[in-house]
Order: C-alpha cells, then structure tokens, then sequence
C-alpha cells in the first residue's frame, strides 16, 4: 500500500476488514454465529438486504455505500481460540490482505492477544466475545475497542437480582476456571454478592482441560453452602453444569433453603450444550435477540431472514461492531486508526440493541444495560432457552475507569503504524 | 472421613470412566502395538451412536399451532415426533427417554463395523511400518472422523440425558450412617460403574479363558512365525480390532449422559487415555484397568478442596505427576510385560 | 485345479518317483535385489533332501519362499505340495496343507513360555505329535516349560524350534540348519529323531553348513551358489566327487 | 564447502538459495488474480516457514537420529518464549540477549527433564516427556500466571523496566524488536507490475539462523556423534558392549533438540513479542512430531517441509471462504458454479482440518517416506541426471537410519 | 594368576542354578575353551563377565581388577570384547559404519561429543577397518546395509568389530555356528594369527569340536552350571565323562 501515514490505507474503491473468528475448536460453532452477524453487516454497509441495525442506529452517517464510499470486502481466518493461531491468522490479514481493521474472537485469551499485535502493528481491533475484566482493564490497549460487557458487570447485574430471588443470607461455594477470565469473573462476583450481605463459603479452581466436574461438585454440598457459583465458561460450563445437575444439587435443601446454581456468564449456545439442565439458573448475558426493542428486532429479522434462526449475542456484538467502526470511519473522514480511534473515544449511540450505549474514552469499554437472564422452564424452541428476568440499567453497572479490578496497564497512545 | 469416602467413591467412578477408555486402547495399542491415535475418535463415535439414536427417534414433521408465531412473526409449528404416531404419545417418549442405553444395542454393530472397516482399509497396512507412520496415519484418521461429525453435528456439545429413572442421586451417607446430603452419587454414575465392571470383565474373560489373548500377543510379538504354525493372524487382528472399537464406542455411548458428546471430546481423552495404558504397563488389560482406578482416585483427592490450599495447582498436574512418579519407580509401568514397545 | 503340472519334459534331472514337493522355475526379490535367480527342483515323499551351499548362497531364501513368508517376494515361479499350489497360499495356508518350517534364527516367540510356545503350534489344525511326546524327545523343554522362552540357552531354543515344527502335523518340514548351537550329543540325537520320522514318511528338506553331516543323512543334495543350482544329485554324489565338495562347499 | 560433503554442500546451497528467494517463489500470483489467495510470501508465514523448520530440524536430531519420540518438545519451544519474552520486558529489545538466555534455558530444561525421562525408552519415555510438557503447561496457564501471563500470555507492557532500552517510544508505544537498531518488522516492497513482493528484516534474520541452524545439523548427521546416535536407534545392547555410553549421547541430543526448539521459541517471540501457554500444549508437541513424519523422518530436509506443509495449510486453507471460492468459479453457469463450491467448501475454511487430515493419510499411505519421498519420486521422473543433482531426500534417505 | 579370574560365582535364576561355584582361570595370552551341554550355563558364565548379569555371589577379577558392579560399556573399556551366540549388529548402518563406532569406542573413551567433526574425515580410523575387513573377507561388502546380509556374514562383521578394537580378551559366543566350513576354517587361522601377533586372550564357547581343537589351549567343561574337569584338549578329548554327557560320537 502506499504511504499515506499508517497501516493498509484503503485504496479508492475497496476496503478490506478482517474478520478473525474462531473455525475450529470447542468455539467453532460461536464463530460460526459471528461470521454470520459480519456477512450481515458487509452486506448491510454495501447497501444490501434490509439495512438491518443501519436504520435504528443513531448515527445515521452510514448510507449504503461502504465505507467512505468504498465498497466493503472482508477475509476471514481461523483463531482457533489459541492466542498464536489466532496472531498468526490476524496477522496474514494485515500484512498479506491489507485488512484495515481487525475484529472478532470468542475468548479473553484470544482477544487480549489480538488487540495487542492491531496496536503494534497500527490498525484498529474490534473486539468480539470477549468478557474478562483484562481486555478493558489491565491489558488494554488504545487501539483496541470492546462493546462486549466483562466479568465486573455481570456481577454488578446479577447480585441484585440474586439477592432478590434468593435472599441476602446465602452462603455461596465459587467454582473456577483456572485462567484470567475465571479469576475476574470469581473477583466480580463474589465482591458483588458479598456486598449484598451473602458469604463465600469456598472459591475451588478447576482446571481448563478438565471435563468431569464430580470431584468438584460431590464436597459442595457437605460444605454448608447453599448456592453454587460456575465461574466456567464454553465446555467447562455445560459439563460442571450438567454434573451439578446430575448429583441432584438443585433438589437439595440446605439451611433450610433450596439449593441454588448460578452461571454468572450465559450463552445460547451453551445453554443449548447443558439442555434441560439450565432450566431456572440465573445468569447474565450481553444481549438477546428476545429483546423488543427496536435495533433488536430489526437485527433479528435480519439475520432470521437470511439463516433461518434468531443470532447469538456474539454475533450481534460483532455485528455491531462492525457498523460502529464504519460509523466511527465515517464520522471521522478517514481511516486512520488514530483518527477512529478519536470517533469512537467518548462516543454515545443508541439504536443497536442495548439502549443508550458509551464507548468509553478512558479505557475503550462500552457501558450499556446488562441483561440479567434464566433458563426458560419450557422453551418453545431450540434457540428459545433463556428468558429475560431484567434489564439493569447502565449506572448499576458502570465502575470508575480505576477501579480495583481494572487496575494496572495503562492505554497507551494510538498507534497508526507504518 | 466422609470426605474421603466420598472422594473414593468419586475416584472410582472416573476411573472406572478411564480404565474402560484405556481398556480399548490397550487392545490396540498394548496388544496389537499400533499406536492408535484415532482411539479417541472411536470413543467419540460411540458417543454419537447414542446422539444418533436419539436423533432418529426424535425425528419429526411438523404440526401447525394455531394461534402463535415464531420469532420472525411468521405462523408457529411444533414438531411431533412420528415415533409418537406409531406407539403413541407415552410409550413414544418413553422410548426416547431411554434412548442412550439402546443406544448400546445400536452402537455394537456399528462400533464393530467402523472397527473392522478401520482395520481392513487402513491399519492393516501399519503393523509392520514404524510406529511414526501409524501416528501419522491415525492422527489423520482422527481428524477426518472428527471433522465429518462436526460437519453433521456441529461444535457445540449435545446434551444427551440419561433415562428419567437415573436422574438425580442416591444417598450414601444415610446408609452409612453419616448425616444425610454428605456423600451423595448419582444414579447414572452408578450404572456407569457397573457396567464399566460388566465389560472390563467380558473383555478378560474372553482373553483369559481362550486362546485368543495368546494368539494375539504372540502375532504382535512375531507375526511371522505364528503364521508358520499356521495360524492366520489378521483375521484376529480384525477380531481383535472391532472388539477394541466396540468397547471404546461402548464407554462413549455410556458417557454421554455424563458430559455432553461433542466432536472433540476424543481428542480430549486421548492424551489421557494413553497416559493411563502406558502408566498401566504396555500388554497388560489388567494394568490399564489398575492405573485407571489408581488414577481417578488419586485425581479426585487431589482435587479437594483442602489439599488445593495446601498445594495450589496440584489438581491440574496430578495425572501427570503421578505418572512420572510411577514410571521412574517402576520400569514399565504398574503390570507392563517386557519388550512391549520398549524401542 | 489342485493338479500338479507335469514339469518332467523340462525338468533338468531324470527321477521316475513322482515329486511330493516341486519347486518350478522360482524367482524371489529381497525387495530390488535379486536373490533366488530361478531355481527348479523336485523332492520326492518320504525323502531328505540337502540343501547345501555357502554363506549368502540363497538357502534360507529358498525356504522362506517355499514356506510363503511375505519376505523375500516370488514374482514368478511355481511351487506345488501334494497336489496343491503352494505358490498361490499365504503362510499360514501352506503350513495348513502340512508344511513345516524351522527357521535358521529359531523364532521363539517373546513373552511366551516354553508350554505356550508349543501350545500355539497346535492351535490350527493339523495337529501333530502331544506336547508330552515333544517333551520325551527333549526332556530339557519339559524341565523349563514354565520358563519364557527367549530365556533358553541356545541350543535349548533351537530344541524349541524343532519341537514345535513336529507339534503339528507336517508333511514337508525345511529345517534350516537345525544343528546349530547344539551339543554334538544332542545332535546324534535329532539326527536319529530325523531318521525315524523319515521312517514314517516325512519329507525333508535340510540346510546344513556341516555337509557332511547334512550328507551321510540325506538321500539327495542340492547345491546352491549365489541363487541358482549348480547341483542335482544323488548325495552319496557328493560324498565322492571331490571337485564339486571342493569348489561350492569347501571341503 | 564449510567443511560438508559435497551433496550436502550443494543441499545446503539448494535450501540457501530457496531460502533468499523465498519472497518471489512463494509470491507467484499477481496481487488481486483469484490464485493470489494461494500466495505465501508474506512476513509472518515466512518467518513461520522457517522458525517451524528450526524447530523440526532440531526434533528429528532426537527423533529422526536416535528414534527416541519426545512428545513434549514444545514445552521448550515455550520456555525459550517466556524467557525471550522476559528479556525484552527486563533487559532491551534487542534479538540477541533475548535468544540467547533462550537457549541455555531451554536447554536446562532439556537437561533436566532429559536426564530423567531417558531413564525409560519406547512409550515410556515418550509419555514422561509427556507429562513433563503438559504439567509444564498447566501450571503456566494457571498458577503460574504472575510468570507467564497465563491464558493471555506474557506481554509487552508500557511499565516494563528494559534496563538497557526505554520502556516506551517517543510515541508512547511499545518498543519492537530489533538488532542493533534493525527492528524485525521493519519491511521493504517491490513492485513489480501486478506483483508485490515483501522483503522483511525479521524473516531474513531468521532465515539466516534457520540456515546456520541447518548447517550445523548437517554437521551432527555426518559427525562421529550423528553416527553414533542411529547406532543407539539399531542396538543400544551392541553399543554398550562396544564400550560406548548411550546415556550422554542421548542426553546430549536430547539438550541439543531441546535447545533448537528453544531457539525457535526465541525467534517467534522476536517476531511477535507474545508467549503464551497453548505453545506447550501437547497438540504443539504433536504438532512437529507431525511435521517431522510428514517431511520424513531421519532426512536432513524432510522436516523444514513438513513444518512448512502444515503451516502452509493452517494459514492458507483456513482463510479461503466460501466468498472467495464463488469468485473462483464466477465464470461457471450459476448451477454449476454452486455445485462446484458445495462441493469443495467442506475442505476448505474451517474445514482446514479434514484437508490437514487427508493430506496426513494420503502421505503416510502413498509415499512411506514423507514428502522427501515425494520429491525424490518427482526428481526420478525428470531422469537420472536431474535426480542425482537434486538428491536432497537421496542423500538423506541413504545415509539415515530408518 | 591369570588374566581372568573367576572365583565362587554362582546364579540363579529363579529355581535354577544356571552357575554353581564356577571357578575358572584364564591364562593370558591363550585360547580357553569352555564346552558342556546345552544349558550348562556357558552362555551364562560369559554374561557375567561383561556385565550382562551380575552374580549372586562370587568374583571376577580381570587383570586384577573387579568388573563387578561395573556397567557393560566399562568393562568393554577395561578390554574385554564379546561376540554373541546370535549376531548383534547396528543392523540399520552399514558395515563400515558398524567398524567406525568400535573404532571411537576404542580412541575416545566412553563418551566423547564430536557433534561438528565429520566421519567421512576419520582417515586414520577408516584405514584401520578398511584392513580388519579385509581380514574376515568383507572389504567388498564395505558399503553394505548390515541388515540386509546373510547370517554368516553378521557374525563375521561381528567379530571384526570386537578384534578391530583390540581387545585384551576376546569372549566368542559360538563364532562360527553356521558359518560355512570354508569360512570357519578361515576364523580359525584368523583367529591363530591374531593370537600369535597380538597380545590376546580368548574365551571361546564352541560346539564345533574342529574348532574347539584347534584352537584351545585350554577346555573347561561346564555341566549344570559347575565345571566339570579343565584340562589340556588331548585329556579332553578322550575323557569318558565329558564323552558320554558332551560329545557322543562326534569324539
Ligand atoms: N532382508 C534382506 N534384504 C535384502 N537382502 C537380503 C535379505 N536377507 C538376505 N539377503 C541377501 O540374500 C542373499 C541370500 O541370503 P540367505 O540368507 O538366503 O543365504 P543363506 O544361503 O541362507 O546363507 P547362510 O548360510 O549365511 O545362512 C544374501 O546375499 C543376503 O545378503
Ligand atoms: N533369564 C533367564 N531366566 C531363567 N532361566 C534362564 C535365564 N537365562 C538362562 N536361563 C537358563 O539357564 C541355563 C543356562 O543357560 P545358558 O544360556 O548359559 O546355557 P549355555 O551353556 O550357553 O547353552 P547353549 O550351549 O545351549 O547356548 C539354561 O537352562 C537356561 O534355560
Ligand atoms: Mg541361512
Ligand atoms: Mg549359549
């Protein structure tokens, strides 16, 4: 490409996005699901199909006619969920197909490691599912963008509901994944709901390759606790779910309560992995496409009309950020990560599904309602398995860009490459 | 003290799930010597028998409900299941309802098949080439068979339950005295354990009271001069090889219902898998099911709680540690015979 | 089509006993090299044939092709037992129709013991002598029979070897040099067994370094040098024509 | 030439010359035709060509030289990461302190894990370097998080202290790696016509380690300690009563492959400043076991081409989609074209995988000796004269022991 | 006081006394024969002395010095070289790389990394295997894949190898067994030579009596793991005993 001051400058007539997305491994099927949401929005942005979110969103920069006038092309690679895989994969896209921007991904791992090569090497990283409180917090990056919610939210929605449902004198038995997101996510929640007057009674670690939870689940009931916390994500989730289950937790009574299990990270996928079992259980999820709000329902009649089912929050997180990055180049006038670095800064919209949305400047997180769900006692459908029990509202979850678990790292400055 | 039993009991349980795995796979791998690397896909398409079946009786055609839409506004349908059509609503369900343990009817003609095929297409032509070739070969196999069930079946697991009558648990401890809820074990777990018994014992039978064992391990040993004395050996290699599938598709139909099947759940139990064999001894069925047993168990402790606190990490290297432990003390293994793939 | 064909027109000896075992014109590879360069031979029913020649000459190959071993590979050639075409039979089928082979590195199985070793030979039919009759005839072997068997001394293996050819019920057995290893005493006595199974009606074919030996017991000789036949004969031939001892086996 | 043969010589010189002018032949489509999907000459795949084959070409002097199968090489090509990465975090950016505290690392490592795994041989030692790899492997990914960064790595970080460096650029960047000011990723083009073609400081640098790394296994295959080594694979029982020690020697190149993958941890930790636990994941070890088999095992060249095989595979196939393959057939009618593309798009994208999987039977069936093999058969059909002058796979087909 | 002294040694294994008190001295510079039946133990009483088994109890002293308790590979380095009752070769190289190691086995100790240097430039070495080879008739044999020669010439390679090093004592397991006559007879004036040009003292376990005779200076019969007599090989020879449970006719 030629010098025009950073990385890939676009040519006159194309730009081309990168999507990198989990292919193979455990994830396959989500990155499947965010592939979807990213051909719905080149279409959308080119001026095909419905226009989708483009008609809701608040901006109404974007006409139908790419980017900046340029037609929108994309590639597409295969992270694996290995934060390697996934470098090498984004950085094919950026040094061979001259991707311009980088997007997707469906772990923290993965997410971290991405954004950190886009910020050396000088375009923008779109996050996609990526929910450890590191991506925005320690390991953040000022080229990097996440409009997915993280660990600390979810634990900021769900505790009031919780307290809610099951008390304030619950006695709770934490079980984690042993790496970077089970931690944040075990630290948010169990901060919340201590906060709400319950008591950790034990935080376990399980390993990430384990996939028989019942050495695990078996002590907790001996344990006194009352409520059990599945700090797990993908796999690990649906199996330690399953596994609670089946040593009959939930018809148990302990203190005189019923016992209760709470999956702090929802997904349909996963809820579809674990069946039957997640009927009742409490958790919190980005979006879902049950939603009645306007952006919702134009996103998922959409994305029904095309594939014939309702998308998954990682695809509507991918999606939408994909037409925030359009949005922000458009506003910008250029494609220069600094300058959509300094569009996106401080942004507020509206219109894409989780009411009015801030992107952050301070640590490039977006704050919007966070969505407290529970396995539907009789789904209707395969994709109908969570319901909606409340909509928080942005300020119960929004945290001083220095809180305690956001500490350390620093943004950084944005980075235009070459 | 409840603890620990309840750890013991645990620890059988996954060993049982563990010898059962490695008990195929020493069929191959201890006793044939071909190291198997698409043992682990067998075990997953067992698995998948049972998704199948399940599939398959579920199969439906859709009914209109009045009155309701979908999530796009157009009419709703519900699906009816046309074996609730033939046997009527109750047996129907019923049948679905126990679909995993037909599931076992289901996946041994088919195990053994995929075995023999696998044997006759392709490892036959392995026995002789070095073991590199055989991973190379397997492994490939592997990932074939891995790709086409996620290309049919997706990535996402498939909850797969076990009959209504095996759900929830069975309370121990009140039998034994301690104080209800302390030592609990679910029902299926429980089937899995007998059945795991069931089968390593048919499988010992079968080689301890017949020639067929001593056939076999002289055939690995010199295929050559047993075929002087007449004896045609691939014939009970092929035997050997469908019996090896069957018992690895047996154990994933089993499992299901433990963990829900998805495509790479082979792959996720392959490495341990042969951990366990080799910790086993190499050629030993009754090693393989020891160091299972041993392994579980020693697993399930070291998950506690307590000991956790004591030594953090020690539940995510334990398998490993073990395994170290055992093979430096003990040249091969718990019951390894000598020569065995010593080279 | 279980019939011999007639190979006397251009058989390259006169014999008017019909063969029992017929070698035609065989080839066999070692891969790309070529080592049995088309051989043709005849041996008659209850007869020991020598087969003799040096270091290299080809004489285990020949057994080994006769016996249907997938090493060395016969692209062309025929050999018939009995009636039936061997050529066309894996191993296992060729030591089904009676032949019996005990190879020059005497084969015991690892991780067997010496009672399982025998035990083995007599799984697939046709079964020849019982094991306590094999132990009769080598009362070493039924001293160690709870021992493995690649734990026996030489010559004890090579005992081993034999017993368990004679475990099933063979026709033609190819002894490759047999005697190896073994204490002279024991020797005399295979060489007596030889002698009364030839009485019963075995057929041999026997490789021997110790020619003379292998001579004084065999009715006739074949001599190989590097893979074809030099000679056919009467073994008293060889006994007294100097030249031919002298030129292919040194003595 | 360098003191090697001269077949070896003219080997060397073969891989040296592909190796400088790996930007062209790999780059052979013109930007923008349909096939310049299949091009390879980009920075990072060429810096994984050749930093795959240090870590394959080290491997087979274990496996390929002595037949002991390690099934937990990666867990040095990570410790060379960590400590890499831990270099440029402390010290400076600079490659070379970098790799070298990579390299007496890993083989410290390979020291002490080798002394206690060659204890056991066949499967029992391959599942000790095993478990050895996979505790390695889980601990860095959990409890060892503060050292290793666990699930997301080790990074790079504005506050690192880089005592001979600065901790950020005048920009308020992360500093790169560089030689003495050379930085790895710095680039140059060239434009020629509808071609474009990367010349990349990083790849160079590592190709001329790939290259001196090569050398010196050309050496050790033809040394007294290479011969020795394949003796140990035909018959540790005449060796010892010949009166040698196989212990040292297996040892040694136990440490020595230790240390090739640790350099290769180094070098990809050069390239792209992150090391993260997946590298010692066990599918990582198997990963060069599969490369070496899928080149051939026990040949000089045999594993640089697998490494480059499956490399290839990972970060070509997996890209192309069902879009691109619709551009390909465009000129199809409509039928057809669907067709056509239903009919490969379950090789291709995220089905890499099945492609990877066939290609591995498909080899391992049709050309026993790897792809050496192959090239062999190809150069045999050019005729004799061409055969023995390209005897890359001959002359270590001949030589090694298989 | 011979070069070799074993005192006392007895083994077992398991149930069987495989040795019992076996006391043998071995003079220097002479060939001493060991001969007995089939499992007398001979093989045994060899494994012994290279550190292959260790006894349960009893000594051997080599030049004075124990070899007990040491590994295989330095009693090779204290002199002693053994060939096996069967061939132990580096079957995948050839047959001058299988000369070469012995070679650096002998110049370089146990364990030397000479990772850069480059066999090919081993001139010296190269010449030294060039001419044993020449010896036992296999120069032309030189580039050989060992695997792939016939069991003769494996035992010969065999055998070079362990004179190429020059040992002080040489321990022959059944050199010749199966070897041709002709080439047997060639060991034996190989074997004559070398023990009148070069310091050498060899233990040899034979079955062949030719070569036993031959060669021996001294015979030690070794029956049921004890020594039976040791004598010159004239009382030998006509010794009833050793001819009744050793040697039958063959004397
Ligand atoms: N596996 C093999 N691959 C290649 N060539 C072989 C193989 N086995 C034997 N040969 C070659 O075939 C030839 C004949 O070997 P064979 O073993 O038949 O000889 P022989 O007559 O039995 O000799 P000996 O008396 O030494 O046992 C020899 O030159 C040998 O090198
Ligand atoms: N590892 C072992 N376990 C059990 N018994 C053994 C073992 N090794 C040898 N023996 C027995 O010890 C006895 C002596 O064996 P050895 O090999 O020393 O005999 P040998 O004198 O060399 O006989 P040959 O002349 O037949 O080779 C034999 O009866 C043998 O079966
Ligand atoms: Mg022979
Ligand atoms: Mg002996």
């Amino acid at each position: 490409a030629s010098h025009s001051g950073f990385t890939n400058a676009p040519g006159d007539s194309s730009v081309t996005l990168g999507f990198n997305v989990p292919q193979t491994g455990p994830y396959a099927d989500e990155g499947a699901d965010e592939l979807r949401a990213y051909e719905l929005a080149v279409e959308h942005l080119n001026g095909g199909g419905d226009g989708g979110m483009m008609s809701t969103f608040s901006s109404k920069v974007l006409d139908g006619t790419g980017i900046l006038g340029r037609k929108v092309e994309y590639v597409t690679g295969d992270t694996q969920t290995k934060s390697d895989a996934a470098r090498a994969s984004a950085k094919s896209m950026i040094e061979k197909d001259g991707a311009i921007m980088i997007t997707g991904g469906s772990s923290s791992g993965v997410a971290v490691a991405v954004q950190a090569l886009c910020q050396e090497a000088g375009v923008i990283f779109m996050a996609g599912l990526t929910h450890s409180n590191d991506t925005t917090g320690k390991d953040k990056r000022a080229n990097g963008f996440r409009h997915f919610f993280n660990s600390y939210m979810s634990g900021a929605a769900l505790a009031p509901v919780l307290a809610n449902a099951y008390g304030t004198d619950r006695k709770a038995y934490h079980l984690t994944a042993d790496y970077n997101w089970g931690y944040t996510t075990e630290e948010a929640v169990k901060s919340s709901t201590e906060a709400m007057g319950w008591e950790t009674v034990a935080a376990v670690k399980t390993p990430l390759t384990q996939t028989d939870f019942s050495s695990y689940i078996a002590p907790v009931l001996q344990s006194g606790a009352d409520t059990l916390v599945l700090n797990h994500y993908g796999g690990n989730m649906v199996n330690s779910l399953t596994n609670a289950v089946q040593f009959g937790l939930r018809d148990k009574q302990v203190n005189g309560k019923d016992f209760q299990i709470v999956v702090p990270l929802y997904s349909r996928l996963m809820a579809k992995g674990a069946g039957a079992n997640v009927k009742g259980i409490f958790g919190s999820t980005n979006w879902h496409w049950s939603l009645q709000d306007e952006g919702s329902k134009a996103f998922v009649k959409s994305f029904g009309t095309k594939y014939g089912f309702p998308p998954s929050q990682a695809a509507h997180t991918c999606y939408v950020q994909t037409l925030l990055y359009a949005d922000a180049v458009q506003r910008a006038g250029s494609f220069a990560p600094c300058a959509v670095a300094e569009a996106l800064e401080g942004y507020e919209f509206d219109g894409l599904g989780n009411g009015k949305t801030l992107y952050r400047a301070d640590d490039h997180q977006c704050f919007k309602d966070v969505l407290v769900v529970k396995g539907k006692e009789n789904p209707t459908s395969e994709f109908d398995l969570l319901e909606i029990v409340e909509v928080t509202p942005v300020d119960q979850v929004t945290y001083a860009p220095d809180h305690p678990q956001f500490q350390g790292g620093a943004l950084g400055t944005c980075n235009n490459g070459a | 003290m409840d603890a620990i039993i309840l750890q013991i009991l645990n620890g059988l349980d996954k060993g049982s799930a563990y010898a059962l795995i490695a008990l195929g796979l020493t069929l191959i791998f201890g006793t044939l010597g071909v190291v198997n690397f698409a043992h682990g896909a067998l075990f997953m398409i067992g698995a998948f028998c049972a998704v199948t079946l399940s599939r398959l009786f579920s199969l439906s055609h859709e009914v209109l409900v009045p009155g309701e839409t979908d999530f796009l506004g157009n009419p709703k349908t519900k699906d009816v299941p046309y074996i609730y059509d033939w046997f009527g609503e109750s047996t129907g369900a019923a049948i679905i309802d126990w679909s995993v343990p037909l599931a076992i009817l289901f996946a041994i003609p088919v195990m053994i098949a995929v075995g023999v095929i696998m044997e006759r297409g392709l490892i036959k032509h392995f026995y002789k080439r070095p073991h590199a070739d055989q991973i190379l070969v397997t492994f490939g196999l592997a990932i074939v068979l891995q790709e086409i069930i996620k290309y049919y079946y997706g990535a996402n697991p498939i909850p797969t339950p076990a009959p209504q009558a095996f759900a929830g648990s069975f309370d121990f401890g009140a039998m034994l005295g301690f104080d209800p809820n302390t030592i609990i074990y679910p029902y299926w777990r429980l089937v899995y354990f007998a059945f795991a018994a069931l089968i390593i014992g048919a499988v010992f039978a079968f080689l301890q009271f017949t020639t067929f064992g001593m056939v076999v391990r002289a055939g690995m040993a010199d295929r050559e001069t047993v075929g002087l004395l007449g004896i045609n050996i691939d014939k009970r290699f092929t035997i050997m090889f469908g019996l090896a599938a069957a018992v690895a598709g047996l154990a994933g139909v089993m499992y299901t219902p433990i963990n829900s099947p998805n495509y790479h759940m082979g792959m996720d139990f392959l490495v341990l898998s042969f951990v366990v064999v080799v910790v086993g001894g190499m050629g030993s069925l009754p090693g393989a099911v020891l160091a299972g047993f041993v392994l579980g168990i020693l697993e399930s402790f070291a998950s506690m709680r307590e000991v956790i606190d004591i030594i953090p990490g020690i539940n995510q290297v334990i398998i490993y540690l073990v395994a170290i432990i055992i093979l430096l003390t003990r040249p091969r293994g718990l019951m390894g015979r000598k020569g065995v793939m010593e080279d | 089509m279980n019939v011999r064909p007639d190979f006397s027109k251009n058989a390259n000896h006169a014999e008017t006993a019909p063969a029992f075992l017929s070698v035609w014109d065989m080839h066999a590879y070692y891969g790309e090299s070529y080592i049995v360069q088309g051989i043709s031979f005849n041996v008659h029913e209850g007869e020991i044939l020598a087969l003799l020649g040096r270091n290299g000459a080809g004489k285990t190959t020949t057994l080994r092709a006769i016996a249907r071993l997938d090493d060395p590979q016969v692209n062309k050639g025929e050999i018939w037992l009995d009636h039936k075409p061997l050529h066309n039979m894996k191993s296992y089928e060729a030591a089904g129709v009676g032949l019996g082979l005990v190879p020059e590195d005497r084969r015991i199985i690892p991780g067997l013991t010496v009672e399982e070793n025998l035990k083995l030979a007599q799984i697939a039919p046709p079964i020849g002598w019982s094991i306590d009759r094999l132990y009769d005839l080598f009362p070493r072997l039924g001293e160690r029979r709870n021992q493995e068997g690649v734990t026996l001394s030489g010559g004890e293996q090579q005992m081993l070897s034999i017993a368990r050819a004679l475990a099933r019920d063979v026709k033609v057995l190819l002894l490759d040099e047999p005697y190896e290893g073994l204490a002279p005493v024991i020797v005399d006595e295979i060489e007596k067994t030889l002698r009364v199974i030839k009485e019963q009606g075995m057929t041999t074919i026997l490789v021997e370094q110790n020619a003379v030996r292998a001579l004084q017991l065999a009715d006739r000789a074949v001599i190989l040098d590097t893979g074809s036949i030099v000679f056919d004969g009467s073994a008293a031939e060889v006994l007294e024509n100097e030249e031919l001892r002298a030129e292919y086996l040194a003595i | 030439m360098f003191g090697l043969e001269k077949k070896d010589a003219r080997l060397l010189l073969l891989v040296a010359v592909l190796v400088a002018f790996a930007p062209f032949l790999l780059n052979p489509f013109p930007e923008g035709s349909a096939m310049a999907q299949f091009n390879a000459g980009y920075p990072d795949l060429m810096q994984r060509f050749v930093i795959f084959g240090i870590f394959a070409i080290g491997f087979n002097i274990l496996f390929g030289l002595t037949g002991y199968l390690s099934f937990g090489h990666a867990a040095f090509l990570g410790v060379g990461s960590y400590a890499a990465v831990w270099m440029f975090k402390l010290l400076s950016m600079n490659v070379l302190p970098a790799i070298i505290l990579a390299v007496a690392m890993s083989g410290l490592f390979a020291l002490l894990i080798g002394y206690i795994s060659l204890r056991r041989s066949g499967i029992y030692f391959s599942i000790l370097t095993l478990a050895f790899a996979q505790m390695m492997f889980a601990l860095a990914y959990s409890v060892l998080t503060p050292i290793t960064g666990g699930e997301t790595g080790l990074q790079l970080a504005l506050d690192d202290p880089r005592i001979l460096g600065t901790s950020q650029t005048a920009g308020g960047n992360i500093p790169v790696p560089g030689l003495f000011g050379l930085e790895m990723r710095d680039s140059a083009e060239l434009v020629l016509g509808s071609w474009v073609f990367t010349f990349n400081v990083g790849y160079y640098f590592a190709a001329i380690v790939m290259l001196v790394a090569f050398y010196l296994s050309i050496r050790i295959f033809r040394s007294p300690f290479g011969m020795m080594l394949r003796a140990i694979k035909s018959n540790q029982q005449r060796l010892n009563y010949t009166g040698l020690n196989p212990k040292p020697y297996t040892l040694a190149a136990f440490v020595i492959s230790g240390m090739y993958a640790g350099l290769a941890g180094a070098l990809m930790a050069s390239m792209d400043p992150l090391a993260g636990a997946e590298r010692m994941f066990w599918t990582a070890s198997g990963e060069v076991v599969l490369m070496t088999i899928l080149g051939g095992v026990g040949t000089l060249i045999g594993p640089v081409l697998g490494a480059g095989a499956i490399k290839y595979m990972e970060n070509i196939i997996s890209k192309i989609n069902s879009d691109i393959l619709h551009g390909w057939f465009a000129f199809l009618p409509d039928g057809l074209e669907d067709f056509v593309v239903a009919i490969i798009y379950p090789f291709i994208g995220k089905g890499w995988h099945l492609t990877l999987g066939l290609i591995f039977m498909g080899v391992v069936i049709f050309l026993p000796g790897g792809l050496v093999e192959g090239g062999q058969r190809i150069a045999a059909l050019f005729g004799r004269k061409k055969a023995s002058d390209d005897d890359s796979g001959k002359s270590a087909k001949t030589e090694p022991a298989e | 006081m011979g070069i070799l002294e074993v005192k006392d040694v007895n083994k077992r294994f398991g149930g069987l006394q495989a040795l019992g008190d076996v006391n043998l001295s071995v003079k220097e510079n002479t060939c001493h024969a060991i001969i007995g039946p089939n499992g007398a133990g001979k093989s045994t009483l060899l494994n012994c002395l290279v550190g292959k088994l260790i006894p349960d109890t009893g000594s051997v002293l080599f030049d004075g010095n124990s070899v007990l308790g040491r590994t295989p590979f330095e009693i090779c380095q204290m002199g002693i070289s053994r060939v096996f009752q069967t061939p132990e070769i580096f079957g995948d190289l050839s047959v001058m790389e299988n000369m070469m190691i012995p070679l650096f086995a002998k110049r370089d100790g146990a364990f030397r990394l000479h990772a850069i240097e480059s066999v090919a430039s081993e001139a010296e070495l190269r010449t030294d295997a060039e001419r044993m080879l020449e010896e036992v008739n296999m120069l032309d044999k030189a580039n050989m894949h060992s695997a792939a020669m016939s069991r003769g010439d494996k035992r010969r390679l065999e055998m070079a190898m362990c004179l190429v090093q020059n040992p002080r004592l040489l321990l022959l397991d059944e050199p010749t067994a199966g070897m041709a006559r002709a080439d047997t007879n060639n060991t034996i004036d190989l074997l004559k030579e070398i023990k009148e040009k070069r310091d050498i003292t060899i233990a040899i376990i034979e079955h062949d009596m030719h070569v036993v005779f031959s060669l021996a200076d001294r015979i030690t019969v070794l029956a049921q793991g004890t020594p039976l007599v040791e004598d010159s090989p004239e009382n030998i020879k006509g010794h009833p005993k050793v001819k009744e449970a050793y040697l039958g006719e063959a004397a």
